[in-house]
């Protein structure tokens, strides 16, 4: 690995990281300078997200990789309103959530829904999955604005059934009667019922045993091609994010640090750390030569480095590392990051 | 002469009572580990990896658990061994590290404390030459500032450390044996790597074997010498972890392998899944627990489990009817010494073997005759190929 | 440290502040409350009556009532009882005090190590008969009223087998003063002692094995075993020693409820002048200097077991050591 | 999970058959409906027994007991005529376990008494929970201001030992009853020490289930059912409550048992249920004064109270174990 | 003070030859009664045990039998005869009085002894000495209290002279009661609360903890100058326990532990005491009675027929029963207990009685005459709510009464308070107490103190706590009777008790109470006391008691 020139280096404004290929095209969400402090006791600070624009096309599939605790779920999180955000802004189709009241946003509801980890727990196990599923049939209208009726919720729940493969006798029973990969197909059956255009998957498939989660990966590969859908999609897998994703947003302590397609990011990462990412995740292949890996431990978010949040751990770092905090930049089209000496195509 | 291994477990079962009913956890399941060898035993979540490893330290104490087969550890048998031998192996002996580093320690002392005291439990030592013993462990798990590492309480560490100090505290009385539960699953995948270089360097540094439960392919295939698949409770296949890797012998092996999505290369169009979720321990089926989800299954799987044949690599396909006809307990000197391949699958005895697993491929979708292409990730039932010959 | 202390002190004047304020409005509006007529005596002249009204203030607006029975309680502390003329009430409550200390002290050193004994007992025999009738004898203790059960003890050791071997040493009811006679405060208090540790024994001793049964399933003690230590010293060391974090604390709150006047039917069935009795008995002549007091008393110290707990918490669970 | 199969039944049913595998708790159970039919029976045939009425003095009359015609109170045979003792157990229907000092059928008030007592305990548990159900949902899901008033309340009740908290209540109410606007309790209603009992035992129920609810609001399902637009009233009673409501019901019997020990002892201290009306509290309260003399009186309700409470918590543990509820709140004095 | 030579000799004299002389008195009481001092207190057991503490002017006999009735010349040497129509009271000091601080009793101490009866407002300041001229001045500003014209004092001749604002009948048995108890002029005017000023009788309070107990002692300075008034007494020392309930008092008692206990004995350790311990009882009467107090001034009770129905159905042996039986108490239905001046039995509420065809004795309830009163008074179904102390005996009694009420046809429930709540709480007519369950018993032997206190028109005061006229009672022509009666008693004593016997029976026919038991107190002695000397005001003198 190179390094690229320090002159290369051109300084952008946040926004424009974000405007990847179809620059003509609105995106469908428009995350801007979003932060997420946590106040912890003892008049601690956690900035849980820390300034983080990004943008995604309708039928874009972002992925959203890091190690523990970098931030990803607090976006995830963030970008449906499920937590306020402490400041930015998030456009979906060019409207501001993160002002909105609690009832204002219900109708934006049906557009954007959520996928979570741990497929147990995001079932209530006190109701039945065909009365979970009904829920957001019963108290959203229908799209002329009327109650839906029952007969209806009942065709769309077949329909959902059969969307992800699941026999219509599943609605009449527990949470707790299913194997985790079924429950995850219900977990998406339920995010779909109302036909929305984005969905955050946030580790929707790190739970499962590989055999199940390739059921689901494919799952989501297919709902995206039928529906149209926009996914962010966030894992700690790389090998799943590439294979479902058409970009790929690397977080590290609460900041992308990387932002790119797919391949550009997971082949030539830019970024020391993407590419330590990368490098250790384990192949199953015998003999595969791997890299060191990277020392030390992430910094605890409560006391980020200052500097480049990445100098305690990187190989390469530099005395401007410690003290000046690199800013997303365009790298190449459709490929910024944030370092200030950003690693040249291996 | 090869010596003698240091572990040789033989037709291990374990039962838990529940409702009147025993269920069989752990059927049959036998291996051998060598001095400084690294076995890896991988398996979906509740193939009974863990319960496994349990019985070989003598810690399931469920009331009417049953625990059959052998289990011999330096020529001495583990299974049903007393309390009192069991407690003067377990530590000194036979080290064990577990999966949550986070809730493996109890949180009220500090991590030197709990390193002394299993160094206190196993030699006669003062208080002061275990803390130093303890304090030069840590360093040598590359923990930094060990001495003061030593003072702090668990949750005052992260992960990462406390998984070092957890190897340390496994490793502090020279164990022969180190059994490691997934121990880098809750970590993030750059420190599992420090982890897994860690446990790859023991056996020159500490001359210990290893037992390493995983699920993860890809921790076996870059730590493991030799690999055991369990499904369901029963071995699946086992071998040595490059010819396994290389042409997997059971469809189970081979089709988890197909469905973990590649890093590298051209991104397949869809992922090869198998379709369906293992069974339940109860719904077993009597035959091969893995043919209801197997492309491959015909009548024959569906009577008896399959006994574990000897697979030949691909040039040597003539040994193969031969060897089939050996149940998994005999010769176990015989499997040591020819260290093949063995899986539990009536394919190899019925002369059809699995083509070898294309790396790097162009993907298996391309390969026409793999078994990839059989599976369905719709629908519960899998299409099963009728009786007779396998599609291949 | 310093906030934590101020804000400890923040809360404990606003619960002092708010009970008080609360015991006073109920009290004026209880009818038959005015103890004008109690204190001027019987068939006293509406003169009399009026100069006891002036004099303790009974015609002046209720704040300010409040903020003299506040300073009379808490700064000059001469507050004196509304029923028995001329009794000070704080030195009324330093003399129950003592007593009411010395009947839960020794319950509870009864209770502790009992129940201690017994929850590990059957934690260690889970799922035997020993277990089994320890854990049944818990709830039969549970389940005994206290004044029903010092009753019976009374019963007992005072009359049917009083003139036997077994109970002659037993004195009458009443409580004898450490200071004046050691023994016979022992002999005293030691039935009272019991009957009130009953329950707690059973309350303890269930909390505490279901604590180390849930534990035993956690990883550490999984470690611990693998670490090959003895089935004993796991127990003790590692399983006790972290149940003992829920153990103090709900210790710490029961032993304070008991102090600030909780055991007062163990006060009234054995006749013991603590500070239960004396607050029922303020209670029940509606004699509000001394309700006022003794409601304080128990407040404080709730207030301040809470306070010890949190800083037990502190040596013994380093977690919450590190979270302040 | 073939698609053939029948619906397996739901997390209920399942604790209900968890239940009934449960030999100890169905042996309570049915002491515990064995008790509270023949209390609740009582009047069908409790008449017939006493052949006098439990609830008016009896000082002056006298019983037939087998051919004799006996004073239910004896005159003492001592040289100064000191004193009369209330007839002992007698060995008969009537008066089986005596009389107490006004000459009253124990055995018949504690068949009546006991009507009064589960009343009071299984009311004041419904109640209490509902009230804390209440407090705990408003302060652990909507928290902010609400559950800082909620909280600081709880704590102030905390800060009083439980039961001078409930004698305080008590002496005030018994004196002249409750007046609440529109709603006038007279003072000997039951309602009174229901009502203080509930309030009394709020925050022990409360806190658990502030707890309970607290960890639901953070639940995952809670989460998904709010990022799916569901309004917050539907949160709280289709996905908060239905979970709550295993707490509630391994709360119950623990609070009916801790309802009947205080409501004994507040009758003891003579506060609680007021005469004529009885409970086993009176009873022993009766009782406490012949002690030495007639103890019956007071052992009797005693016993009955620890049958009851013995077997409450005995079908709690069975509960908690059916519901698997780790959380439970622990029983407290 | 220069007079305060400590004269010790004569006082130091004791009697060792008499065999009964010394030793420790152990007494026993529950609770303490509360502040000691003797101008305040209001509660008997202080009473009780400061009887041999303080003197009066004058005094009731310590003696018992019938002479007892009339008061007796104290620190006073005589019983002055009044002049000016019964307005002017002159008494002479004893001389050689000495307080138990040393210093001599003089006129002074006299005088400002009765005006700190006014400056620390004591219970009785009003009600007893508000004759005195100069006590209204007193009443309503205590602090300036100077009773000028009131008492005049002569150092010289020693000579007290009381001037009253109008002839007071029983102002002499007034002078006797325990608040007219002379203490040195030095005592502060406050309350004294838990110390006991100096005062002149044979022992002195040497120690007290409201909480524990109180000591007695001898007086250093006290010499007998009138037996009959103020014996010397037999212990050395008088120790006081408090904090035993009374069961415990009663074994303490049985097991020698103690002397002697304050407290009733408990109803149920009766028959026991009686078989086992019966020479040591002792058995009095105590002009204590108990009664239900109608208000006839709310209905039902407002209809005179509705209160005679319930004074005929009452089961009076019922509530003898519920007192410990025929032994310890008595049926009464008069308004006048047995041992006051002017009681002549008389029954006008029993089976085959009349208020104008009265009998000596209660015999048995009229249930039917009862009812028919009812049916007449046309109250049934009326709701009745009986206020009664929360206390065990009273709580049977209300139970009796609830049942007898039903049994006329009345929906009738109880309202149980403490008693100390209760007391005022039945008095004050804000609070419409329809029938009151309560206890009376007298300071003095007199009649008016019954009859008068409980039952004349002055003393109700509406929305008052402090009005001892519970039934609300106030009838023009009984109230002139009962004036008449107070008056005739400074003339012709025996005329007066006559009188009396009369508003008794007149005030029965009116029936504005339900008397229903008057009781005789059972004390248990321990083994070893001796000496009991009961007497009708003070019970048993504690001074007198010996111990071996
Ligand atoms: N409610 C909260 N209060 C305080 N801190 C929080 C809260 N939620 C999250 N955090 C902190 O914010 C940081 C980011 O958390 P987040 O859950 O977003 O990480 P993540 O990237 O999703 O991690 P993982 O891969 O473990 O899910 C963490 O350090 C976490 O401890
Ligand atoms: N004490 C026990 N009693 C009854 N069943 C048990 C017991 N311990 C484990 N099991 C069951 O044994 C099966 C295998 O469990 P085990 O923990 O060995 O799986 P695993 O392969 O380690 O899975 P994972 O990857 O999730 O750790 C599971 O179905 C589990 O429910
Ligand atoms: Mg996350
Ligand atoms: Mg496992």
């Amino acid at each position: 690995m190179t390094r690229r020139s320090d002159t290369a280096i051109t300084p952008d404004a946040s926004a424009s990281a974000s405007a990847s290929a179809s620059a003509s095209a609105r995106p469908l969400l428009d995350v801007r300078d979003v932060r997420k402090t946590y106040h912890l006791p003892r008049g601690q600070t956690l900035k849980a997200v820390d300034g983080i624009s990004l943008s995604v096309m309708p039928g874009e599939v972002l992925g959203l990789v890091g190690e523990s605790g970098c931030g990803k779920s607090t976006l995830g999180r963030c970008l449906l309103r499920l937590t306020d955000v402490s400041s930015g802004e998030i456009l979906f189709e060019g409207q501001d959530i993160t002002a909105l009241k609690e009832r204002a946003l219900r109708p934006l509801r049906q557009q954007m829904q959520m996928v979570f980890q741990d497929s147990y727990a995001s079932l209530n196990p006190r109701r039945r999955i065909g009365d979970l599923l009904a829920e957001p049939l019963r108290v959203h209208p229908d799209p002329d604005g009327r109650k839906r009726s029952r007969a209806t919720i009942t065709a769309r729940l077949h329909e959902l059934m059969d969307l992800v493969s699941l026999p219509v006798s599943a609605l009449e029973r527990y949470a707790h009667e299913f194997s985790g990969g079924q429950r995850q197909r219900i977990n998406i059956a339920r995010a779909l019922a109302l036909s929305p255009r984005l969905v955050v998957a946030d580790e929707p498939v790190s739970a499962l045993d590989v055999s199940v989660q390739a059921q689901i990966v494919n799952l989501f590969a297919d709902l995206q091609a039928r529906l149209g859908l926009t996914y962010v999609f966030i894992a700690h897998d790389l090998a799943v994010v590439r294979q479902i994703s058409t970009s790929v947003a690397v977080m590290y302590l609460g900041a992308v640090v990387e932002l790119g397609e797919t391949d550009a990011v997971l082949h030539s990462p830019a970024h020391p750390y993407s590419a330590a990412l990368t490098a250790a995740v384990p192949r199953p292949v015998v003999g595969a030569a791997r890299a060191a890996p990277l020392g030390g431990d992430i910094p605890s978010p409560v006391a980020r480095p200052a500097g480049c949040r990445f100098h305690t751990r990187c190989p390469f770092v530099q005395d401007r590392c410690r003290v000046e905090e690199p800013a997303l930049h365009v790298i190449e089209p459709g490929h910024s990051v944030a370092c200030h000496f950003p690693l040249a195509e291996g | 002469m090869l010596p003698a291994p240091l572990l040789e477990v033989r037709d291990l079962c374990v039962s838990f009572p529940s409702r009147g009913r025993m269920i069989p956890i752990v059927e049959h399941v036998s291996f051998t580990l060598g001095e400084r060898d690294i076995l890896g035993l991988v398996g979906e979540s509740g193939s009974g990896k863990s319960v496994t490893a349990m019985a070989l330290m003598g810690l399931i104490d469920s009331p009417g658990v049953q625990i059959t087969g052998s289990a011999l550890f330096r020529g001495q048998e583990l299974v049903g061994l007393a309390q009192k031998q069991l407690l003067r192996l377990r530590g000194s002996e036979i080290a064990m590290i577990f999966q949550d580093p986070m809730t493996a320690f109890t949180p009220v002392y500090t991590i030197g404390w709990q390193i002394d005291e299993q160094i206190r439990a196993h030699e006669r030592l003062s208080r002061k030459q275990a803390r130093a013993r303890t304090v030069e462990l840590l360093a040598d798990m590359g923990v930094p500032d060990p001495a003061r590492t030593a003072d702090r309480y668990p949750h005052q560490l992260s992960g990462g450390l406390r998984q070092r100090a957890m190897i340390a505290m496994a490793l502090s009385c020279n164990p022969s044996l180190l059994i490691a539960d997934e121990p880098t699953t809750a970590l993030d995948v750059t420190v599992q790597a420090q982890i897994l270089d860690l446990i790859r360097s023991l056996r020159s540094t500490y001359g210990s074997s290893v037992l390493l439960i995983t699920h993860d392919m890809g921790v076996v295939a870059e730590t493991c010498d030799t690999t055991l698949v369990l499904y369901s409770g029963r071995v699946a296949e086992t071998g040595p972890t490059d010819a396994l890797f290389a042409h997997p012998g059971h469809p189970y092996t081979a089709a988890l392998l197909a469905s973990i999505p590649p890093l590298d290369g051209p991104r397949p169009h869809r992922l090869p899944a198998i379709a369906g979720a293992p069974p339940a321990p109860l719904e077993r089926p009597a035959g091969c627990a893995f043919a209801p989800r197997c492309s491959y299954a015909h009548e024959t799987c569906r009577d008896a489990p399959p006994p574990l044949v000897p697979l030949v690599p691909a040039g040597q396909a003539g040994q193969a009817g031969q060897a089939g006809q050996n149940t998994g307990a005999q010769s176990a000197a015989n499997i040591q010494q020819q260290s093949a391949q063995f899986a539990a699958c009536v394919l190899p005895a019925e002369g059809t073997l699995l083509l070898p697993r294309l790396l790097e491929a162009d993907t298996a979708m391309s390969s026409p005759g793999g078994i990839i292409l059989g599976l369905s990730d719709q629908g519960i039932q899998p299409m099963l190929s009728s009786a007779g010959e396998p599609p291949l | 440290m310093m906030i934590a202390l101020l804000r400890r002190l923040g809360q404990t004047v606003f619960v002092l502040f708010g009970i008080s304020a609360l015991v006073f409005l109920v009290f004026f509006a209880t009818p038959g409350a005015d103890p004008t007529a109690r204190i001027a005596g019987r068939n006293a002249s509406p003169q009399t009556m009026e100069k006891v009204r002036q004099e303790y203030g009974f015609d002046r607006p209720l704040p300010v009532q409040y903020a003299t029975m506040m300073k009379k309680l808490f700064i000059t502390q001469d507050l004196a009882s509304y029923v028995d003329r001329g009794e000070l009430v704080v030195p009324e409550i330093a003399r129950a005090a003592p007593v009411t200390v010395s009947l839960v002290c020794g319950a509870a050193v009864i209770w502790v190590v009992l129940s201690i004994a017994m929850g590990t007992l059957a934690a260690a025999l889970k799922g035997t008969w020993t277990d089994r009738s320890l854990m049944m004898l818990g709830l039969v203790g549970i389940s005994m009223p206290v004044f029903w059960l010092g009753q019976v003890a009374n019963l007992i050791t005072q009359s049917r087998y009083h003139d036997t071997w077994l109970f002659s040493w037993v004195p009458g009811l009443g409580y004898v003063p450490l200071t004046e006679n050691p023994w016979g405060w022992f002999k005293a208090l030691v039935i009272p002692w019991i009957v009130l540790a009953v329950m707690f024994i059973g309350i303890y001793s269930r909390v505490l094995r279901a604590d180390l049964v849930a534990l035993s399933g956690e990883d550490f003690m999984r470690t611990a075993r693998a670490k090959g230590l003895s089935p004993t010293r796991i127990l003790l060391r590692h399983g006790l020693r972290t149940s003992m974090i829920t153990f103090v604390s709900l210790f710490g709150l029961d032993f304070a409820q008991l102090v600030g006047g909780g055991a007062l039917l163990t006060e009234v069935v054995f006749g013991l002048p603590g500070v239960g009795r004396l607050t029922y008995q303020a209670l029940t002549n509606l004699d509000l200097p001394l309700i006022m007091a003794t409601v304080m008393y128990s407040a404080v110290f709730v207030v301040l077991a809470n306070a010890v707990v949190d800083v037990l918490y502190l040596f013994l669970d380093p977690r919450v050591r590190d979270a302040r | 999970m073939t698609a053939e199969a029948p619906p397996p039944p739901g997390p209920w049913r399942q604790a209900l058959r968890g239940l009934l595998r449960n030999r100890a708790a169905m042996v309570a159970f049915a002491v515990l409906a064995l008790i509270t039919l023949s209390c609740a029976l009582a009047p069908l045939y409790a008449r017939d027994i006493a052949r006098t009425d439990p609830f008016t003095s009896n000082v002056a009359g006298s019983i037939l007991l087998g051919r004799h015609e006996v004073d239910i109170m004896q005159p003492n045979d001592n040289p100064l005529h000191l004193g009369l003792s209330p007839i002992g157990p007698t060995g008969h229907a009537a008066y089986l376990l005596g009389a107490d000092s006004q000459g009253r059928d124990v055995a018949a008030r504690l068949l009546y008494g006991g009507r009064n007592s589960l009343l009071i305990a299984a009311c004041a548990a419904v109640l209490c929970l509902l009230l804390a159900a209440a407090a705990g949902i408003a302060a652990g899901f909507f928290g902010g201001l609400v559950d800082v008033i909620l909280s600081r309340l709880m704590d102030i009740m905390w800060a009083v030992p439980v039961y001078l908290f409930a004698i305080s209540l008590s002496i005030v109410t018994v004196s002249q009853g409750l007046k609440l606007g529109p709603f006038v309790v007279e003072a000997d209603s039951l309602l009174i020490p229901i009502v203080i009992i509930a309030l009394v035992y709020v925050p022990y129920a409360a806190r658990p289930i502030r707890g309970r609810v607290l960890a639901l609001r953070q639940a995952e399902f809670v989460t998904a059912a709010r990022c799916l637009g569901v309004p917050r009233w539907r949160i709280v009673l289709f996905d908060i409550l239905p979970n709550v409501t295993t707490t509630l019901v391994v709360l119950g019997p623990l609070l009916m048992a801790l309802s009947l020990l205080a409501e004994s002892a507040l009758s003891f201290l003579s506060i609680g249920v007021q005469a004529p009306a009885a409970s086993w509290g009176t009873i022993i309260q009766d009782g406490e004064g012949l002690i030495y003399t007639r103890p019956m009186v007071a052992i009797a309700p005693g016993l009955a109270i620890v049958l009851v409470v013995l077997a409450l918590n005995i079908l709690g543990d069975g509960l908690r174990d059916a519901l698997d509820v780790r959380d439970s709140a622990r029983r407290s004095s | 003070q220069p007079s305060a030579t400590p004269l010790l000799p004569q006082a130091a004299v004791h009697f060792p030859s008499d065999p009964h002389k010394g030793g420790t008195l152990r007494l026993a009481a529950q609770d303490s009664g509360g502040t000691l001092d003797p101008q305040v207190s209001y509660i008997s057991l202080i009473k009780e045990l400061e009887t041999p503490v303080y003197d009066g002017l004058l005094a009731f006999p310590k003696f018992s039998g019938p002479a007892a009735q009339h008061v007796i010349a104290d620190l006073a040497e005589t019983v002055p005869q009044s002049e000016d129509g019964g307005r002017t009271y002159r008494f002479t000091l004893r001389p050689n009085l000495h307080f138990s601080d040393g210093q001599t009793v003089g006129v002074e101490d006299v005088a400002a002894s009765f005006r700190r009866l006014f400056k620390v407002g004591s219970p009785t300041a009003g009600p007893y000495y508000s004759h005195i001229i100069g006590a209204d001045a007193c009443l309503h500003d205590p602090a300036h209290c100077t009773l000028a014209g009131g008492i005049e004092t002569d150092a010289a001749t020693r000579t007290i002279t009381f001037h009253l604002t109008e002839p007071d009948a029983e102002f002499l048995d007034r002078l006797a009661w325990f608040h007219a108890a002379i203490v040195p002029a030095s005592t502060p005017p406050h309350d004294t609360g838990n110390t006991a000023p100096p005062g002149t009788g044979p022992y002195r309070v040497t120690s007290y903890d409201p909480a524990t107990g109180m000591v007695l002692e001898r007086n250093p300075y006290f010499q007998e100058w009138a037996h009959d008034a103020q014996p010397a007494g037999y212990p050395d020392t008088m120790q006081v326990t408090f904090g035993l309930d009374t069961e415990g008092e009663v074994t303490a008692i049985e097991n020698g532990q103690y002397d002697w206990m304050y407290e009733d004995l408990p109803l149920d350790r009766l028959g026991e005491v009686g078989s086992r311990y019966a020479g040591q009882v002792q058995i009095y009467t105590l002009l204590l009675y108990y009664y239900a107090a109608l208000n006839v001034r709310l209905p039902p009770f407002n209809s005179l027929k509705a209160r005679q129905a319930l004074n005929y159905a009452i089961n009076r042996h019922a509530m003898v029963i519920y007192h410990g039986g025929p032994a310890v108490s008595a049926p009464l239905c008069q308004l006048l207990p047995q041992g006051t001046p002017g009681y002549v039995p008389n029954c006008a509420y029993t089976k085959g009685a009349s208020p104008a065809h009265p009998l000596p004795q209660w015999q048995a309830p009229d249930l039917e005459e009862a009812r028919r009163l009812v049916r007449e008074s046309d109250t049934a179904g009326q709701k009745i709510t009986i206020v009664a102390p929360l206390e065990g005996r009273y709580a049977a009694m209300a139970m009796e009464l609830r049942s007898t009420l039903a049994s006329l046809g009345y929906s009738a429930t109880v309202r149980s308070l403490t008693q100390t709540v209760q007391f005022p709480y039945i008095q004050n007519s804000d609070n419409h107490v329809q029938l009151a369950l309560t206890g009376w018993n007298a300071d003095y032997p007199s009649a008016s103190s019954f009859l008068q206190t409980l039952f004349a028109c002055a003393s109700f005061h509406p929305h008052s706590d402090n009005s001892p006229n519970i039934s609300a009672f106030c009838n023009p022509e009984i109230d002139a009777l009962m004036t008449t009666a107070a008056r005739t008693a400074l003339t012709s004593p025996e005329q007066s008790e006559k009188d009396w016997a009369e508003v008794d029976r007149a005030l029965m026919a009116q029936a504005p109470a339900v008397p229903l038991v008057q009781i005789r107190r059972v004390t248990l002695l321990s083994k070893r006391t001796r000496n009991a000397i009961v007497t009708l005001n003070d019970e048993i003198l504690l001074s007198q008691l010996q111990v071996r």
